[in-house]
């Protein structure tokens, strides 16, 4: 999900082999201290599994638990948790063989375990923000209504043994195994838990986890310090000692204590790099960029004037110019899109739908458009006001829009800054014309980019815009169990969606990074987020 | 010296000169003139008038003089260095720092100065009627003003921007006058009380004068010298917190730009381009250290004690 | 004798009533003022004589008592047209030269201010005309009318309040301390112009002064305060030959004359409130032991005031 | 005085209802929701938020519940960090900010007196003009750009001191003096200008023609008395170098209470938000209490009895 | 009699915005062993600045002296420094000021501030100290010294704060008490007992005095000789019967005939002095009072007068003294006071600047 401010949840699961880096152990005489020092900018929200929704605490959770399966090396879902899985005819029912895995306090962790946990996040007592993530599972969405009456009993959740654990979910769900490692579905020791609902708001005995690492330390709003699990499964794999989670919020801070070797990682996905530092670390050829899925775009609202006109939205689409934008203010390498899902699930929108910045283009648009609304002129226009929330990259970019638009259509256009939860309040409302936004994905599928303007009243759509046909071709997809075939109806509605344009995307989004030239294998997924379980120092 | 030689005239008994018993030679000086006079002779003070003058003027006209737009982007062109196109370089933006640090100047003082009139008006309304009717009257005031004494101001501020949606220039000043006015007031009353005393004041009551006359003939003139002073102290602190609401992301939207949301700004690329923070923050400081010397020169000036 | 103006009866003024720092700053005094008369008043600091003019004039608000003048109980007075006549005939001159004249107003706007406040005249020519007048009745000229009080000495000053207080041609005026503030050399200034006006305008004084020998000087008749009680009041030389009250004697014997031979024999003799061994509900009051000489007393003392 | 305590803690609790109220109110209009996320959150899950935060009861009721709560000094829990307390984040985020606004007041006050004290004494001569000079720079240059040059000469560029954070005492020492740079000058001025009225005081002749060395009279009769103004300041500055603290926390990845209420207004963290602002008035209020207590002491001339009379 | 203290030919300027203020234009004359020496004169005519310049109390700058010695047996004390004037003052000379209320330290309890000089002073213990401030505090007449020795200048009454002043003025028995208008914010009553205070300590401690007042009874009582101040200068100085009863400057005549008497019943017109006093700053040509002075002669317009001797102790600044000069009647009021006098010389002799008081 998300846009990149500060509430952004990542998320993503998978399923692959232990594989590669076992090799692990040649290293072990080595003198270089496995002690990794990163910036995570925040006090994580929580570090229950079941209440995280921020892209902080799945930073630590990350580290300090294990789903099922996890995302590996390679980008794919790969046993963890479980040994092995077996998925029914229709991949509607998954059944898991859980390895001889053991909590940090020693106790096998057991199918119960994650059933547990499951049902604990969707009990609506238990306001978990991201309960959601679980309504793949039969039953779930209605277990965490209250108003219902359904119980979280009744979900497609089985404990077979404590070894097993079988899973019915609501619709066929190809990316299941990515889902099943991403934090919400993390198992929570249940005899603790139970005995201690408090038992994550500190470290201590009772917060017990099942990941590479342990939580040893936690300075609320200082500093979290991770060390190596010993009784985890895979143990010889974990090579880093200590990993020290620090909260610094200043972009700059945290630059200059990586230049000052204070810290071992800078910028995304933990932390972030101050935009104007980019040119001279790019000169320094020591900047890491890495795209990842994810799209920063404009959203017209289509039920306000003028942008319920086409031609108006896409007048203001084509006026931008996006190669200027990444070359010259977001400058981490950032890919111009003319196309809403990401060329790292569909590579052929790196050229997109449209020519960027086709100037005539939009003013013949422009021109249809201000006829269609029987306006002569652009001074006719009513005042248009491009929204975002506060920051300065997102400054930046309006600004520059602001000016090309003004130059191409000569239209002037307002801006607005609006503090992220005010304003997310307001996009969710329709209270805006033009409005800043982005998306990253929650897992690596197209669907989850189209999937959220399927409904007019779809809570992350905003732009009150609707089409039957693209609707259509989604609810087909779902059921659709050719792979080719599949996603050769999500192109088609990416189509659709490119001709009415309800957004006009500006960029796919990269990380951008600075790290130690001896640490290795810190694995950043395409999606974003990151896991330090094979990672070292050489 | 007695012993040149003797005039018998020079003996002649002529008495007092009446005309000069009375006579004032020196020429006549009211208060202001005075206080000028004294005020001019402060070299720091003066300096810092001379800089104020030349910071509106280009606060007024800066942004004309370079000959670019103030929100002109050129993404070609951006984080240039100082040079003979760009007098301060340009921003991330490509916009011309010069034109940008002069429109900043006309908000950034704005702010300031109108921060500063709301804090005089309320503050010397709301002192001067409390310390003048005392009794029940100033205790009610009083304790109102108390608790808002009670209240520490960034947090008030920063509140009531929460509280607006939309964060403006007005929305902004009319945050910082919102308790800011108290200190004011306190400074009124206490004059006021310390006024209300003195003989030429219950000369006029005795004269029969009302309220109002008492107030703007006796009082609040009286009250001056510390109202300017407290005056040319608010303007910096007003223009100080403006920067420091726009360092916490609650400055004034874009494409507007005060010192405040620039020097933000340019403390963040301070290591890259450093004439990004460098003209922002020099004219920060430049004003507030001009509004700080008038204050002190002002206090100085007005204050009675130096005076005889 | 003449006419009563002014008649005190059983005035009464308490500061702080109620709290445990109640100060009876004038308790229960009771006294007359004839027309075209200057009345002394005299007292050891702090025992009430201020206080009793000012409550006379209205500047606070009497604790009990009548303050009838000319007939009509001023504490009474309602009406706006009443009270303002009420402020023009009934004047004040104050003892700080230098506090009693707003520093901020030039010498003509002060000696205007009744004019202005009352309207007395119509346009700004007839008005200067007659600051002028003053300015030339109290021994200032006109260029004088255009500076500021601090270019004045004490006892030109001392005249500008008096030409302030003649401006809107009062028949009644307290004078309070009027000269303790001058040199010697100047006082005789002022109460030359203070005589030299009564004679002119008719004009009653009330003058309170701890100088004795200029409050014998002017004054007709003259009352001695003690811890806010008239203790005694009789006419001057009455006064001065033939004091009863043992704190009048122990008062006159303290002031020193300006005669070394006088001074080389003068004995003071102290007062001690104990002399007068009044017993339980014995009454004390003012009685008159001759003619016109008041002492505050009891029954027993008065026998023996009367018979020595 | 244990009527005059009585009176003021009265009134403090006065102010503080007061203040309580106004935030409620001010909170419950302000826009923005601390559970509004980027992905919008079924229905259903808004409503058991509001149902446990008692969202949804008339306001009155909550605003008295609200009242029952800052009464038995409980804030409730965080919207926005579950599982924490607003108590256990103000108590974590306080401690930090106290020992960084001490070490800063320390320095102000200590600094402040000494710079103000020497220019008075030199009037006019060298090092008035520089103490002066100091100071002035002080209130002029913003704390945020004063910290960032402090930041990135002596730690980036010199590596004198870390970077950021709050470990070691050498960490503190940036940021303290950063902290105490506006109040250090504020103080100089206050007291220089009170020194020099002091030194024409009468007193201080009366001291001279005893005879008193210079030291003596500066020492003895003129700095106790020159104090009493700059102490009225040092009273506010108490709450307000801790509230000024937000820049600076942040700045330096301090994790005290000011960067704590910075972060719980961009998150809408209305409980957090609440608290904070009724315990910095508890703090401001009461330290203007111990003030003017302390004031009492040093100047034996007020009584606490008349609480009026002491300002001006 | 001897001399304690010679001023000679003293002058003091202070700086000021505009100008420079003559504060003190060549004031010469001495002070013997246990008398006491009252100066009259009026409001600025320098009576503070004249004796605070003798321990050099005056703030410098802007004040500066710029001519003159003053002679503390013998030793000049103009250019010592100011550690050296430490050892002077409180010890040989010590001052009171003019108000009690502003004189004491708020801050400070009584007692300390009466010890501290003594400790300064004298090589004593601070309990001997305590001791020796307390019997002073009895001597000056406060009751319950060892109480009022913890107390806050606050908790005390004008009159006894004045006589706590004088308590600290005594306290390291200064061999000269410089009073500058000790009682004029005091009630007559009070003030008639710090005046009987000061005579009777000073008979006790035979130190000598310079008491200034513009009161002219006040002088009359406590002094033995006078000198009359007027723009700066000395323009009359005798004993206090010289001088009441046998004044020559007619400024003198002024103040004496200004004042209405207590014990005539007399109600003619006052003899005002007309006018304000001079400019210091501009000190107008010739005898600074001749704009007021009704027997102003010509020259009094155009050259300063020089100083006449009148007897052994009596001097006058005044050309009426001159022999050229016309005979001019005293005011009445001054004629009433007139006595012979049988030391007076034959006719008064013009004197050099120097050899005043001989
Ligand atoms: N506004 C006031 N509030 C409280 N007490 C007051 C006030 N004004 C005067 N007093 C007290 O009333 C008493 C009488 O004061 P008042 O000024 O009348 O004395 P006074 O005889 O005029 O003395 P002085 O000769 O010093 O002028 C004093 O004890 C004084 O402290
Ligand atoms: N610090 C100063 N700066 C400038 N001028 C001064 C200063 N002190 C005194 N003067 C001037 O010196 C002159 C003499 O003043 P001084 O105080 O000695 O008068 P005084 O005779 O003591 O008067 P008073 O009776 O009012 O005490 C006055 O004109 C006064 O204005
Ligand atoms: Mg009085
Ligand atoms: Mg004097």
């Amino acid at each position: 999900a998300c846009s990149g401010s500060e509430a952004e949840p990542g998320d993503d699961p998978q399923t692959e082999t232990p594989d590669g880096d076992d090799e692990g152990t040649t290293d072990e005489g080595s003198d270089v201290a496995q002690h990794l020092r990163v910036n995570i900018k925040t006090e994580p929200f929580s570090l229950h599994p079941g209440l995280a929704n921020d892209t902080t605490s799945s930073s630590v959770l990350a580290q300090t638990f294990e789903g099922l399966t996890r995302i590996g090396q390679n980008g794919e879902p790969e046993p963890a948790m479980a040994e092995t899985i077996d998925v029914n005819e229709d991949s509607t029912v998954y059944t898991f063989h859980l390895r001889d895995a053991k909590w940090s306090n020693g106790d096998p962790v057991t199918a119960d375990d994650f059933a547990y946990a499951w049902k604990w996040a969707l009990d609506p007592a238990n306001e978990s923000q991201y309960a959601y993530q679980l309504y793949y599972i039969k039953g779930a969405a209605a277990a965490n209504d209250p108003e219902s009456g359904a119980s979280v009993e009744d979900i497609g959740v089985k404990v077979i043994d404590p070894k097993t654990l079988e899973v019915t979910l609501e619709n066929p769900t190809p990316y299941f195994l990515e889902l099943t490692a991403f934090y919400t579905y993390y198992p929570i020791h249940k005899a603790t838990a139970e005995a201690n609902p408090d038992w994550h708001t500190n470290v201590g005995e009772n917060y017990i986890s099942n990941g590479p690492f342990v939580m040893t330390a936690w300075e609320h709003g200082n500093q979290i310090t991770l060390e190596k699990n010993p009784g985890y499964w895979d143990a010889g794999a974990v090579k880093l000692e200590k990993v020290d989670m620090y909260m610094i919020n200043e972009d700059a801070t945290e630059l200059s204590m990586y230049q000052n070797g204070e810290i071992d990682w800078a910028g995304d996905p933990f932390g972030s790099v101050p935009v104007d530092a980019i040119p001279s670390l790019k000169d320094q050829g020591i900047l890491n960029v890495q795209p990842i899925t994810g799209v920063y775009w404009y959203k017209f609202n289509t039920e306000a004037e003028p942008f319920n006109n086409e031609n108006i939205r896409k007048a203001f689409t084509y006026a931008i110019n996006r190669k200027a934008i990444v070359e010259n203010i977001t400058l981490g390498g950032q890919v111009p899109a003319m196309a809403i899902v990401p060329p790292t699930m569909f590579p052929e929108n790196e050229e997109g739908y449209f020519e960027d910045n086709a100037v005539d283009l939009a003013k013949e648009h422009l021109q249809k458009g201000l006829e269609e609304l029987g306006l002569s002129d652009v001074s006719e226009l009513p005042e248009i006001t491009l929204s975002y929330n506060t920051d300065d990259t997102h400054a930046k970019i309006a600004q520059a829009v602001q000016q090309m638009w003004k130059e191409v259509l000569g239209i002037e256009v307002g801006l607005e800054n609006i503090e992220w939860q005010v304003y997310i309040d307001q996009l969710h409302n329709g209270d805006y014309q033009i409005g800043r936004m982005g998306w990253l994905g929650d897992f690596n599928d197209p669907i989850n980019f189209l999937e959220l303007f399927r409904d007019k009243e779809g809570g992350n759509n905003d732009t009150n815009w609707e089409d039957p046909n693209f609707k259509q071709l989604l609810l087909d997809s779902a059921t659709e169990k050719d792979a080719a075939a599949r996603e050769a109806m999500l192109k088609q509605a990416e189509e659709i969606f490119m001709e009415q344009l309800p957004v006009a995307p500006i960029y796919f989004y990269t990380n951008v990074w600075l790290q130690k030239e001896n640490l290795k294998d810190v694995v950043v997924s395409g999606l974003g987020d990151v896991q330090l379980k094979w990672a070292y120092f050489e | 010296m007695a012993q040149t030689q003797m005039n018998p005239n020079k003996f002649d008994l002529i008495g007092a000169k009446a005309s000069d018993a009375e006579r004032i030679s020196k020429p006549s000086l009211s208060f202001w003139k005075d206080a000028m006079i004294r005020f001019r002779k402060n070299k720091l003070a003066m300096l810092g008038v001379i800089m104020l003058i030349l910071l509106s003027f280009m606060a007024i006209f800066g942004q004309y003089i370079s000959g670019h737009d103030t929100a002109q982007t050129d993404l070609l062109n951006t984080n240039k260095p100082p040079s003979a196109e760009h007098w301060f370089g340009t921003d991330d933006l490509g916009r011309d720092m010069f034109a940008r640090v002069w429109e900043g100047a006309r908000i950034s003082i704005f702010i300031g100065l109108a921060a500063a009139l709301i804090d005089l008006v309320i503050g010397v309304l709301w002192g001067g009627i409390a310390g003048y009717k005392g009794g029940k009257v100033d205790e009610i005031m009083m304790r109102i003003a108390d608790i808002l004494y009670g209240i520490p101001y960034l947090l008030v501020v920063i509140l009531f921007i929460v509280l607006f949606e939309k964060v403006n220039l007005w929305t902004m000043i009319i945050a910082m006058t919102l308790i800011g006015w108290v200190n004011m007031a306190k400074i009124v009353r206490g004059q006021v009380l310390q006024l209300k005393t003195q003989e030429y004041v219950l000369a006029a009551q005795t004269l029969g004068a009302k309220t109002g006359w008492i107030m703007f003939k006796h009082l609040i003139p009286n009250a001056m010298g510390p109202i300017i002073v407290t005056l040319t102290l608010t303007i910096p602190s007003a223009i100080f917190t403006e920067a420091f609401l726009s360092f916490l992301g609650l400055g004034i939207s874009p494409p507007l730009a005060s010192w405040g949301t620039m020097a933000t700004e340019g403390v963040v690329a301070m290591q890259y381009y450093p004439w990004r923070l460098f003209f922002p923050a020099a004219f920060i400081c430049i004003t507030m250290l001009s509004f700080n010397v008038i204050g002190d020169g002002l206090r100085d000036a007005l204050d009675p004690k130096l005076r005889k | 004798m003449a006419e009563t103006l002014l008649e005190i009866k059983n005035l009464k003024k308490y500061f702080n009533t109620g709290s445990p720092h109640e100060v009876r700053a004038v308790d229960d005094v009771s006294f007359s003022i004839y027309r075209g008369e200057t009345l002394g008043l005299v007292g050891e600091s702090g025992c009430g004589k201020s206080t009793t003019g000012r409550t006379i004039i209205r500047l606070y608000e009497a604790t009990d008592g009548e303050i009838v003048y000319n007939g009509e109980n001023v504490r009474t007075i309602k009406s706006r047209k009443k009270l303002s006549e009420f402020h023009r005939k009934m004047q004040m001159i104050f003892q700080d030269p230098y506090a009693s004249l707003n520093p901020r107003m030039t010498v003509a706007d002060i000696i205007a201010e009744g004019i202005d406040i009352h309207g007395l005249e119509k346009g700004k020519e007839a008005r200067m005309k007659r600051v002028y007048e003053l300015l030339e009745t109290v021994g200032l000229n006109r260029d004088h009318a255009t500076r500021y009080p601090h270019e004045f000495s004490g006892g030109q000053r001392q005249r500008i309040g008096i030409a302030r207080a003649l401006a809107v041609q009062p028949e009644f005026i307290i004078a309070d301390e009027p000269i303790s503030a001058l040199d010697v050399s100047i006082q005789a200034q002022v109460v030359n112009l203070m005589k030299r006006l009564q004679k002119e305008k008719g004009l009653t004084y009330l003058f309170i002064a701890h100088d004795l020998s200029m409050v014998k000087y002017i004054s007709d008749r003259i009352g001695v305060m003690y811890f806010g009680r008239l203790v005694e009041l009789a006419p001057s030389d009455e006064l001065y030959r033939n004091p009863l009250h043992p704190y009048t004697q122990a008062l006159l014997s303290a002031i020193p004359r300006p005669d070394p031979e006088t001074e080389r024999l003068r004995r003071r003799k102290v007062y001690d409130p104990s002399v007068h061994g009044y017993e339980e509900g014995e009454e004390v009051k003012m009685r008159e032991v001759s003619p016109g000489h008041f002492v505050y007393c009891s029954e027993k003392e008065f026998a023996s005031y009367k018979r020595g | 005085m244990a009527k005059y305590l009585v009176k003021r803690v009265l009134f403090i609790l006065l102010s503080l209802f007061m203040i309580v109220t106004a935030t409620f109110f001010i909170m419950r209009m302000a826009p923005g929701s601390p559970f509004a996320s980027e992905k919008s959150l079924p229905p259903e899950i808004m409503e058991n938020f509001n149902e446990k935060y008692g969202l949804n009861d008339p306001w009155y009721e909550q605003y008295f519940r609200y009242l029952g709560q800052v009464a038995r000094w409980d804030f409730g829990p965080s919207m926005k960090y579950k599982g924490q307390t607003v108590n256990e984040i103000i108590s974590d985020g306080f401690v930090v900010s106290l020992a960084l606004g001490a070490e800063a007041l320390l320095i102000a006050i200590g600094g402040g007196i000494l710079l103000g004290v020497i220019a008075a004494l030199r009037h006019n001569r060298w090092p008035d003009y520089t103490a002066t000079i100091i100071a002035v720079l002080g209130i002029s240059v913003p704390s945020f750009i004063l910290a960032a040059a402090l930041q990135y000469v002596l730690a980036f560029k010199m590596g004198i001191f870390p970077i950021a954070r709050w470990e070691s005492f050498t960490h503190t020492i940036l940021p303290a003096f950063a902290l105490s740079a506006t109040p250090l000058a504020m103080i100089a001025r206050l007291t220089r200008a009170s020194m020099l009225e002091v030194m024409n005081q009468d007193y201080i002749k009366t001291a001279k023609s005893k005879g008193l060395s210079k030291r003596t009279i500066t020492f003895r009769h003129a700095i106790r008395n020159a104090l009493l103004p700059t102490i009225t300041y040092i009273g506010l500055l108490f709450a307000g170098i801790i509230t000024g603290s937000f820049i600076i926390e942040n700045i330096f990845a301090i994790p005290g209470l000011g960067k704590q209420f910075v972060v719980s207004i961009t998150n809408r963290d209305y409980s957090v938000i609440m608290g904070t602002t009724v315990f910095y008035s508890v703090l401001l209020l009461f330290s203007m209490l111990i003030l003017d207590i302390i004031y009492g002491f040093i100047d034996p001339r007020i009584k606490l009895a008349s609480p009026r009379k002491g300002e001006a | 009699m001897e001399k304690l203290l010679e001023v000679k030919d003293l002058r003091v300027t202070f700086d000021i915005y505009g100008g420079t203020v003559q504060a003190v234009r060549g004031v010469t004359f001495d002070v013997y062993k246990g008398e006491t020496l009252a100066i009259v004169g009026e409001s600025g005519s320098g009576k503070s600045v004249m004796t605070q310049s003798l321990i050099k109390l005056i703030p410098m700058p802007p004040g500066k002296i710029t001519g003159g010695q003053v002679l503390l047996e013998g030793v000049d004390l103009v250019p010592k420094s100011e550690k050296e004037m430490e050892k002077v003052r409180g010890n040989d000379i010590s001052m009171i000021f003019q108000d009690p209320m502003t004189s004491l330290n708020p801050t400070m309890k009584i007692g300390r501030q009466i010890t501290e000089v003594i400790l300064k002073h004298h090589k004593v213990s601070k309990e001997e100290a305590k001791q020796r401030a307390i019997h002073l505090l009895n001597l000056v007449g406060i009751p319950f010294a060892e109480r009022r020795f913890d107390q806050y200048p606050h908790e005390f009454s004008g009159g006894m704060r004045q006589r706590a002043m004088v308590a600290i003025a005594l306290a390291a028995n200064p061999r000269l008490l410089i009073a500058d208008e000790p009682t004029t914010a005091l009630d007559v009553t009070i003030q008639a007992q710090i005046l009987e205070l000061m005579k009777d300590l000073q008979e006790k401690t035979e130190s000598s005095i310079i008491f200034i007042t513009h009161d002219l009874g006040v002088v009359a009582n406590v002094a033995d000789r006078v000198a009359v101040m007027y723009g700066g200068q000395i323009v009359e100085i005798g004993t206090v019967d010289e001088i009441f009863y046998d004044p020559r400057h007619p400024y003198t005549w002024g103040l004496l005939a200004s004042m209405p008497s207590l014990d005539s019943d007399d109600k003619s017109e006052l003899a005002a002095i007309p006018g304000s006093p001079p400019d210091l700053t501009n000190p107008p040509k010739g005898c600074a009072f001749a704009p007021r002075n009704p027997y102003a002669l010509a020259i009094d317009y155009e050259e300063e007068p020089p100083m006449f001797q009148i007897s052994k102790t009596h001097f006058a600044k005044t050309w009426l003294l001159h022999p050229d000069a016309p005979k001019v009647e005293p005011p009445e009021a001054v004629k009433n006071r007139l006595r012979p006098m049988t030391q007076n010389f034959d006719t008064p002799v013009l004197l050099k600047e120097e050899a005043i008081n001989g």
